[in-house]
């Protein structure tokens, strides 16, 4: 039986967790299988979560984001009939650990490229949740996309606060929103969970594109949302669970040629998206994968080429 | 900075100031009173989520406000069992209002929507418009005025206007009724309000009552005209600075405007200018993320002075020991 | 016996608060038109039961009949309703009101509250004409003083048109002039047909202006008899359940070296007001030194400024040594150093911590005296039994460390007061108002402690407002009015109505 | 005299109330649809029931013994501190900057010298607050809310763009040297030759929690200093009276509860995390609140409340493993339970109080 531990922010996060539980969701539901799940409620919990399943034989253990990277590291080791899965860390070692990463700069390019040639206004708006450095590298990759298709473009970048209800507080997401609005943008990726609940709606009720994130999250106001910036980590835990015990280890790249990350395309957005902007897109992404364009990212040297945080 | 950007940025004021002003006016009438209030925040949870929840199930923003306001009430109510009836500790009661409602909140979402604390969004109906004033289209060119009315002053939703309202409401209903005199008088020294033959028990139970109604208001703003629907842990502290306010206004009515409209201004500002660069060095978002409450200590420091609360407040009214 | 039926009548009244039984089985009658006043120890249940009367607390048992009629109170409501008034000990009103709105409070006419006022306002001014009470109605209650603030009260039982009022201990905080005037004021609501309930611990009101008297003890009501026909002894008696020496039997004094010497002490506090001007005076070993004055004239604070509190310009010395007035040593623990005790004018809110047991009580002050200490900490056991040998002496009772101050009796709470002050051994001794509201009994107890410190040589300045106390107690008389020194008597020299004109600012012998 | 024996206000009513607050949780439990009793049961063996329970227990117990303290001591001198969670954010900044920057040759010393330093930021977050209630009469309310805030965003700035190791994604230290990890109680217990469970993170810690329990009581109780506070406390003009000084008294013991809100991060900073994250203090702080005012801001009081939300929180982590019932059911069960064990105790203690009157009229 596989387990899967949620971060912090909880399995409805609609971010990575929900993702996550998406993904555990349709496996089960594929196969009949059940699968063992907590949402964390504290820092103590992560390495006794893993601890816990571990001993009861759940395998494999599924856990999310990269503050389990160093419990991860001090537990593995203990249990190494147990395979272990996570998902954005890389860095780690262990035999029995199967490291999942995702490009998000990539995904965030491509997005960012698209919100460039929609807007008709020249600027575009990023809301990011609490300032860490996973959301400034998405920030990133949006903007270097952005200027990507044009060199003029104006990015606003905001974070929506600095205490964890900053993924939480739709109403500021909202008035972050309309500042940007008011400073021009029409076109606004959000990242920051629940809070871009709220982005998501001003945008739809001022008229103007957002672009959401991590799950499709285009039908939210059908024919508002431009894209969404596709993290597939529904289908890394999918395919975790579906090779159950006899998953693969080592540190896996979720990028654009794996098709982890991308951008959403479906009924609700497709009058949005002109063939000509599908075929620019298209082309970056294809440019990436060969190797031809490269996406800086920001844990490179902690800082953004074209964006200041 | 141009003119157009000042009016956004007091429109956005106006937006982050209304649930605050909503729940401090709520804590006045309870504090004024002598019941002690750090249960703002759950009552306005509780509000925003059930106010969510009847809005999305029948489809009205109306019917969804009274059930805010009807579960907003239900928690009064079991603070004004604790602390009036029982004559427990106020701030425990609070204390445990907040978590409550954080809790049953999930719970109940969970339960009745199974879509992880959340209620479905909102639209049409569901939700509370922003309202047009007349004439504010026809003179918006009107130059200053014009756009101050139409832009600033028009366009909010009702609840905006009745939190408004309330507030030369409250101030003429403290000061200027029967109601209010005694309420204040049994915020001050309820033996006074006993021995001149009024209820004490009564007037506080009015009072939690109007507080219930009040964050059911506030609640409600949140999630069916600010928003469109709940998420859980909305209110993020709102009913903490409206404490904050509360104290800050010194349990005044037109304070209690100021105060709330000075905490939304500085947010507004906050949220509009991250990152100034000075060039040399660029201020970090924390800094301006902390601002509001940096600049709230200063101005408490250096300008507010003492704040006395009601004198009988916090303590339950026990005649015999 | 006459055929009119009794104003009040109350058949077996029974209250326990807790375990306390503080009314057992209570009947008493009271004749409409006459004053009745109830007398007894302190914790005797005298406030209880005329709370009871008034509908604040319920009792256990018993019935209550107004006018031949039998009524329930379960409320101060009811009690209203059926024509009855109260002044409570400790006043209910309002601080931060004004007169006009602690008035209306509770029987405003209609919900809006202009009219009421404006009616109210009315109403003042028409009984201001009738009792002489005046007020200002605009004045805000924590502004004006206890004289002033009873006058309220009165004047909101008489709004309410009663006509049975019940004054619990109404001259506790007044002046004898205000006192006076009370009382003429409630000899013309007797002779309306008023009836009037009296509480009082001075038997010199009772014979004054009482028609019956009721002595109540340890919850029962002992006695009740025609004023005509007693004596103050016979009561006293009565009360006590032993004979009590009503006057203070001491010898004259033997003034040594000054010991205080105070020059020129101005006060101003933080509203502006200058409350000191200009005060000198100073006092002997061996020799108390009276300050007679209306409250509210600079009496307070020259204690405050003498005990710590407050800080001030001027000079004191004590034996010759300079008293720092504003600096590090300004506090009243720097001044308990220097042997200069203080029984405070306000037991409950500055001599004693409610909350604390006896035993912390006794320390209040002197919690940093090396005698209560072993190395960082405090010896407490040291001060359980220093507490309790002090209880025993002062006749404190229960005589149980283990309580809290706030469950002793009011005369009682003063005992401890005055037991840890004295047991110092001060130099000086200052006392603010040592029998305000105590019984009897422990008066003249207090009494006989201040004299016998006095007779060991210490110093003893003496703040009241009670002439008589200030009479019978003082070796020599000041007077304060409007914060000077109006002048200087000796007791022997001089009465009650010289004090009292000076005490009103005229200068007694110019008179 | 007393209404009732001391045993039935202490043991009884306590107990009354918990089963109350277990009676409601029961109902929400049954009414979404799970069975209560299995629920108990595995609250009680998962956090009771072993070594390894107890050991999360104490672990949480002791952040919460910390804060508690913290909160009770402010109170005893009249003041609210809601600054204990911002306290203890500085707190663990102080830990982790001596835990990372000084050399410790052994986890005995680096405990003592984290426990000062971690102490003297909490007291330094906690002094200004302090000050200005003593001399503007701003109120500690306000101004312990807003430096939670601002302690939030200090925190932030420093873990995501000072103290956070190159390229790290995670906004929090590097972790801390060898030399600066504290036992377990594992470890502490072995000796004695104890089997204690190896996975919990409970630490030496408890001892200084247990230490800080008795410090508070001697303090409050022993000393002048506590003398004073409590005077103060109860009565501002007493206070006066007695020659205590109001500025000193507010600032010092706004000192002492910042730095025992501090000292929390002892235990979560250097004990269990070894490195400083961003969500440290996890509301910590908040819970002190409800712990002090259960406790009755009494030391002993304290630590049984700390305990009784250690074990609802390791009991909570049980729940959310095994079984369905959402996470935010834990906090609905920690409402019930301040609900009756503090603010209702009334309604359990006045028919008592009116029964054991009612026995003693008879006997009497
Ligand atoms: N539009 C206004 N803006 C600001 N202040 C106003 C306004 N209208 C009236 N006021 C003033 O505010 C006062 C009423 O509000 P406030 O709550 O301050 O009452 P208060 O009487 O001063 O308080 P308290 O009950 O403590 O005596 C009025 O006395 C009035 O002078
Ligand atoms: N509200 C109360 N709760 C509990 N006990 C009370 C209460 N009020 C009075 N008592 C107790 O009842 C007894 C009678 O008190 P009461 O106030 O009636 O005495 P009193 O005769 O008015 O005394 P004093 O002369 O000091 O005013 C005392 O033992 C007192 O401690
Ligand atoms: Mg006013
Ligand atoms: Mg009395």
């Amino acid at each position: 039986e596989p387990a899967l531990i949620f971060d912090l922010g909880g399995k409805f996060d609609k971010s990575f967790n929900e993702a996550a539980f998406n993904g555990a969701s349709r496996w089960a539901d594929e196969t009949g299988g059940t699968f063992r799940e907590i949402e964390l409620q504290s820092e103590a919990q992560r390495e006794q979560a893993l601890r816990r399943f571990a001993e009861a034989g759940a395998n494999p253990i599924i856990t999310m984001g990269f503050a389990m990277a160093d419990p991860l590291s001090a537990v593995a080791p203990d249990y190494p009939n147990t395979k272990f899965v996570v998902v954005d860390v890389t860095w780690i070692s262990g035999d029995n650990i199967r490291q999942i990463g995702f490009a998000e700069h990539e995904g965030s390019y491509l997005v960012g490229m698209l919100a460039a040639m929609a807007s008709k206004s020249g600027t575009v708006g990023f809301v990011g949740g609490m300032d860490v450095p996973l959301i400034r590298h998405f920030g990133c990759g949006y903007a270097q996309g952005a200027m990507a298709v044009n060199p003029d473009v104006k990015v606003v970048a905001n974070m929506t606060g600095t205490t964890p209800s900053a993924w939480n507080d739709p109403v500021k997401g909202s008035e972050l929103a309309k500042a940007q609005i008011s400073q021009g943008a029409d076109v606004i990726y959000a990242a920051a969970g629940g809070t871009g609940v709220g982005v998501l709606q001003t945008a739809a009720d001022e008229g103007i594109l957002s672009i959401g994130v991590d799950s499709n999250q285009n039908h939210l106001h059908p024919g508002k949302v431009l894209t969404s910036m596709l993290k597939r980590v529904d289908v890394a835990v999918y395919e975790a669970m579906k090779a159950g015990d006899a998953v693969e280890t080592g540190v896996v790249n979720m990028g654009l040629a794996e098709d982890g990350v991308g951008y959403a395309l479906d009924d609700n957005n497709a009058a949005l998206i002109s063939d000509e902007m599908k075929a620019k897109v298209d082309a970056a992404r294809q440019d990436i994968i060969d190797g031809k364009l490269k996406v800086a990212s920001y844990y490179e040297n902690d800082s953004c080429p074209v964006l200041k945080f | 900075m141009d003119y157009m950007t000042i009016l956004q940025i007091l429109d956005s004021t106006v937006r982050l100031a209304v649930p605050l002003l909503l729940a401090c006016l709520a804590g006045l009438y309870s504090e004024r009173a002598g019941i002690f209030d750090i249960g703002l925040e759950g009552k306005m949870l509780a509000a925003a989520f059930f106010s969510g929840a009847v809005a999305a199930v029948s489809g009205s923003a109306w019917l969804g406000l009274l059930a805010g306001m009807g579960a907003s009430l239900v928690l009064s109510a079991l603070h004004g069992l604790a602390s009036i009836t029982f004559r427990g500790n106020q701030l425990i009661s609070g204390v445990a209002v907040n978590f409550l409602a954080a809790g049953m909140t999930v719970v109940v979402a969970q339960d009745w929507f199974k879509q992880g604390g959340r209620t479905p969004s909102l639209s049409g109906a569901a939700r509370f418009e922003p309202i047009t004033l007349p004439g504010a289209e026809a003179l918006r060119d009107v130059p200053i005025l014009g756009p101050l009315y139409a832009e600033l002053i028009s366009g909010h939703t009702s609840l905006v206007y009745i939190a408004f309202a309330c507030v030369p409401l409250t101030w003429w209903a403290l000061y200027r009724t029967r109601f209010g005199l005694r309420l204040r008088a049994v915020g001050e020294n309820p033996a006074a309000v006993d021995t001149a033959g009024v209820s004490v028990v009564g007037l506080r139970y009015a009072a939690v009552a109007i507080c219930g109604v009040l964050c059911g208001i506030a609640g409600a703003y949140l999630a069916t005209a600010l928003q469109a629907g709940f998420v859980k842990d909305m209110t993020a502290g709102r009913g903490y600075i409206a404490l904050a306010a509360l104290i800050f206004a010194k349990w005044r009515p037109w304070y209690a405007l100021l105060a709330t409209l000075l905490f939304g201004l500085l947010q507004a500002i906050a949220l509009r200018y991250q990152n100034i660069d000075l060039g040399a060095i660029t201020i970090p978002v924390q800094v301006m993320d902390a601002l509001p409450y940096i600049l709230t200590v200063v101005i408490l420091a250096g300008f507010v002075g003492k704040a006395i609360p009601p004198r009988a407040g916090g303590e339950p009214y026990v005649k015999e020991r | 016996m006459s055929d009119v039926a009794p104003a009040i009548e109350l058949k077996g009244i029974s209250k326990a608060f807790g375990p306390v039984q503080a009314n057992k089985d209570i009947s008493i009658r009271v004749m409409p038109g006459t004053i009745h006043g109830i007398i007894g120890e302190n914790g005797a249940g005298k406030s209880t039961l005329m709370s009871i009367l008034y509908g604040f607390y319920k009792a256990d048992k018993g019935e209550v009949f107004i006018h031949g009629k039998r009524t329930a109170i379960p409320d101060s409501q009811a009690a209203i309703a059926a024509g009855i008034g109260m002044v409570f000990q400790h006043f209910k009103l309002v601080e931060n009101f004004t007169v006009l709105e602690n008035v209306i409070l509770g029987a405003e006419d209609g919900r809006l509250l202009r009219p009421s006022l404006a009616k109210a306002r009315k109403e003042l001014k028409r009984l201001a004409e009738d009792y002489g009470l005046n007020v200002d109605p605009d004045a805000v209650i924590e502004e004006i003083g206890v004289g002033m603030q009873q006058r309220v009260e009165i004047l909101k039982a008489l709004y309410r048109q009663a006509d049975i009022l019940i004054l619990d201990e109404p001259t506790g905080v007044l002046t004898p002039a205000e006192a006076n005037q009370l009382f003429r004021i409630l000899d013309r609501l007797r002779a309306e047909g008023k009836t009037i309930v009296l509480i009082t611990h001075k038997l010199r009101e009772i014979m004054e202006i009482t028609d019956t008297v009721s002595v109540m003890r340890r919850g029962q009501m002992t006695a009740t008899v025609k004023t005509a026909e007693t004596s103050p002894e016979q009561l006293a008696e009565l009360m006590v359940g032993r004979k009590v020496l009503l006057r203070v039997d001491k010898a004259p004094a033997k003034p040594g070296a000054v010991v205080l010497d105070v020059q020129g002490l101005n006060v101003t506090d933080e509203k502006g007001v200058q409350r000191l001007k200009d005060v000198s005076l100073s006092i002997r070993a061996g020799e108390i030194l009276g300050i007679a004055g209306v409250a509210g004239n600079g009496q307070s604070e020259l204690l405050e400024v003498l005990g710590g509190m407050t800080r001030a310009t001027g000079r004191i010395t004590l034996n010759g040594e300079e008293i720092d007035l504003t600096g590090r040593h300004s506090d009243g623990q720097s001044r308990r150093a220097r042997g200069i005790a203080h029984v405070p004018e306000d037991r409950q809110r500055e001599g004693l911590i409610m909350d604390f047991f006896a035993w912390e009580n006794v320390a209040f002050g002197y919690h940093r005296d090396p005698a209560y200490r072993r190395g960082v900490l405090m010896d407490n056991a040291a001060l359980q039994e220093d507490t309790a040998r002090k209880m025993e002496k002062f006749d404190v009772r229960p005589p149980n460390p283990w309580l809290t101050a706030k469950n002793f009796s009011g005369g009682n709470q003063q005992k401890i007061v005055v037991a840890r002050e004295i047991e110092r051994n001060p130099t000086l001794l200052l006392v603010g108002q040592p029998t305000r509201g105590v019984d009897i009994g422990a008066i003249e107890f207090i009494h006989n402690q201040i004299v016998a410190l006095r007779d060991q040589g210490a110093a003893v300045l003496l703040v009241s407002v009670e002439l008589d106390e200030i009479l019978s107690l003082s070796d020599r008389i000041a007077v304060m009015f409007d914060g000077k020194i109006m002048g200087e008597r000796l007791p022997g020299q001089t009465d009650a109505g010289e004090l009292g004109l000076l005490m009103a600012g005229m200068n007694g012998r110019a008179a | 005299m007393e209404k009732m024996p001391k045993w039935a206000d202490v043991v009884l009513i306590p107990l009354i109330s918990l089963l109350l607050a277990a009676v409601l949780s029961a109902l929400v439990i049954l009414a979404i649809g799970e069975d209560p009793w299995a629920a108990l049961k595995m609250m009680v063996q998962g956090a009771l029931g072993s070594t390894y329970g107890w050991g999360y227990t104490l672990y949480y117990a002791t952040n919460f013994i910390f804060t508690g303290l913290a909160v009770a001591v402010a109170f005893h001198a009249r003041m609210f501190n809601i600054g204990g969670e911002g306290q203890a954010m500085l707190g663990g900044l102080g830990v982790a900057l001596v835990c990372l920057y000084m050399p410790w040759p052994h986890w005995t010393v680096a405990v003592i010298g984290a426990s000062v330093v971690g102490a003297a930021f909490g007291a330094a977050w906690a002094a200004l607050p302090a000050w200005l209630q003593a001399k503007r009469g701003s109120h500690i309310v306000i101004t312990t809310i807003m430096f939670n805030f601002i302690a939030s965003a200090l925190l932030n700035y420093v873990l995501v763009n000072v103290l956070r190791p190159k390229g790290s994604m995670d906004p929090a230290t590097a972790k801390f040297p060898a030399a600066t990890h504290l036992p377990t109680l594992h470890e502490l217990l072995l000796p004695l030759g104890i089997k204690f469970s190896k996975a919990a993170p409970a630490n030496v810690s408890l001892l200084i929690a247990l230490a800080a329990c008795v410090f508070v009581w001697l303090l409050i109780w022993r000393t002048r200093l506590g003398y004073e506070i409590r005077a103060f406390g109860h009565s501002e003009s007493g206070a006066k009276y007695a020659g205590i000084s109001a500025v000193k008294i507010t600032v010092v013991a706004m000192l002492i509860s910042g730095a025992l809100a501090g000292l929390m991060s002892v235990n979560t900073t250097m004990g269990e995390a070894e490195r400083l994250v961003l969500n440290a203090t996890e509301g910590a702080g908040f819970i002190g609140i409800a712990v002090a005012l259960m406790g009755r801001s009494h030391p002993f009081g304290v630590l049984l409340a700390a305990i009784l939300f250690g074990f609802l929180y390791q009991g909570g982590a049980e729940l959310a493993l095994w079984t369905n019932i959402p996470r935010e059911m834990i906090v609905v069960i920690q409402a019930l339970v301040i609900l009756f064990t503090g603010a209702l105790d009334n309604m359990v203690r006045m028919p008592l109080e009116k029964l054991f009157l009612s026995l003693r009229r008879k006997e009497g």
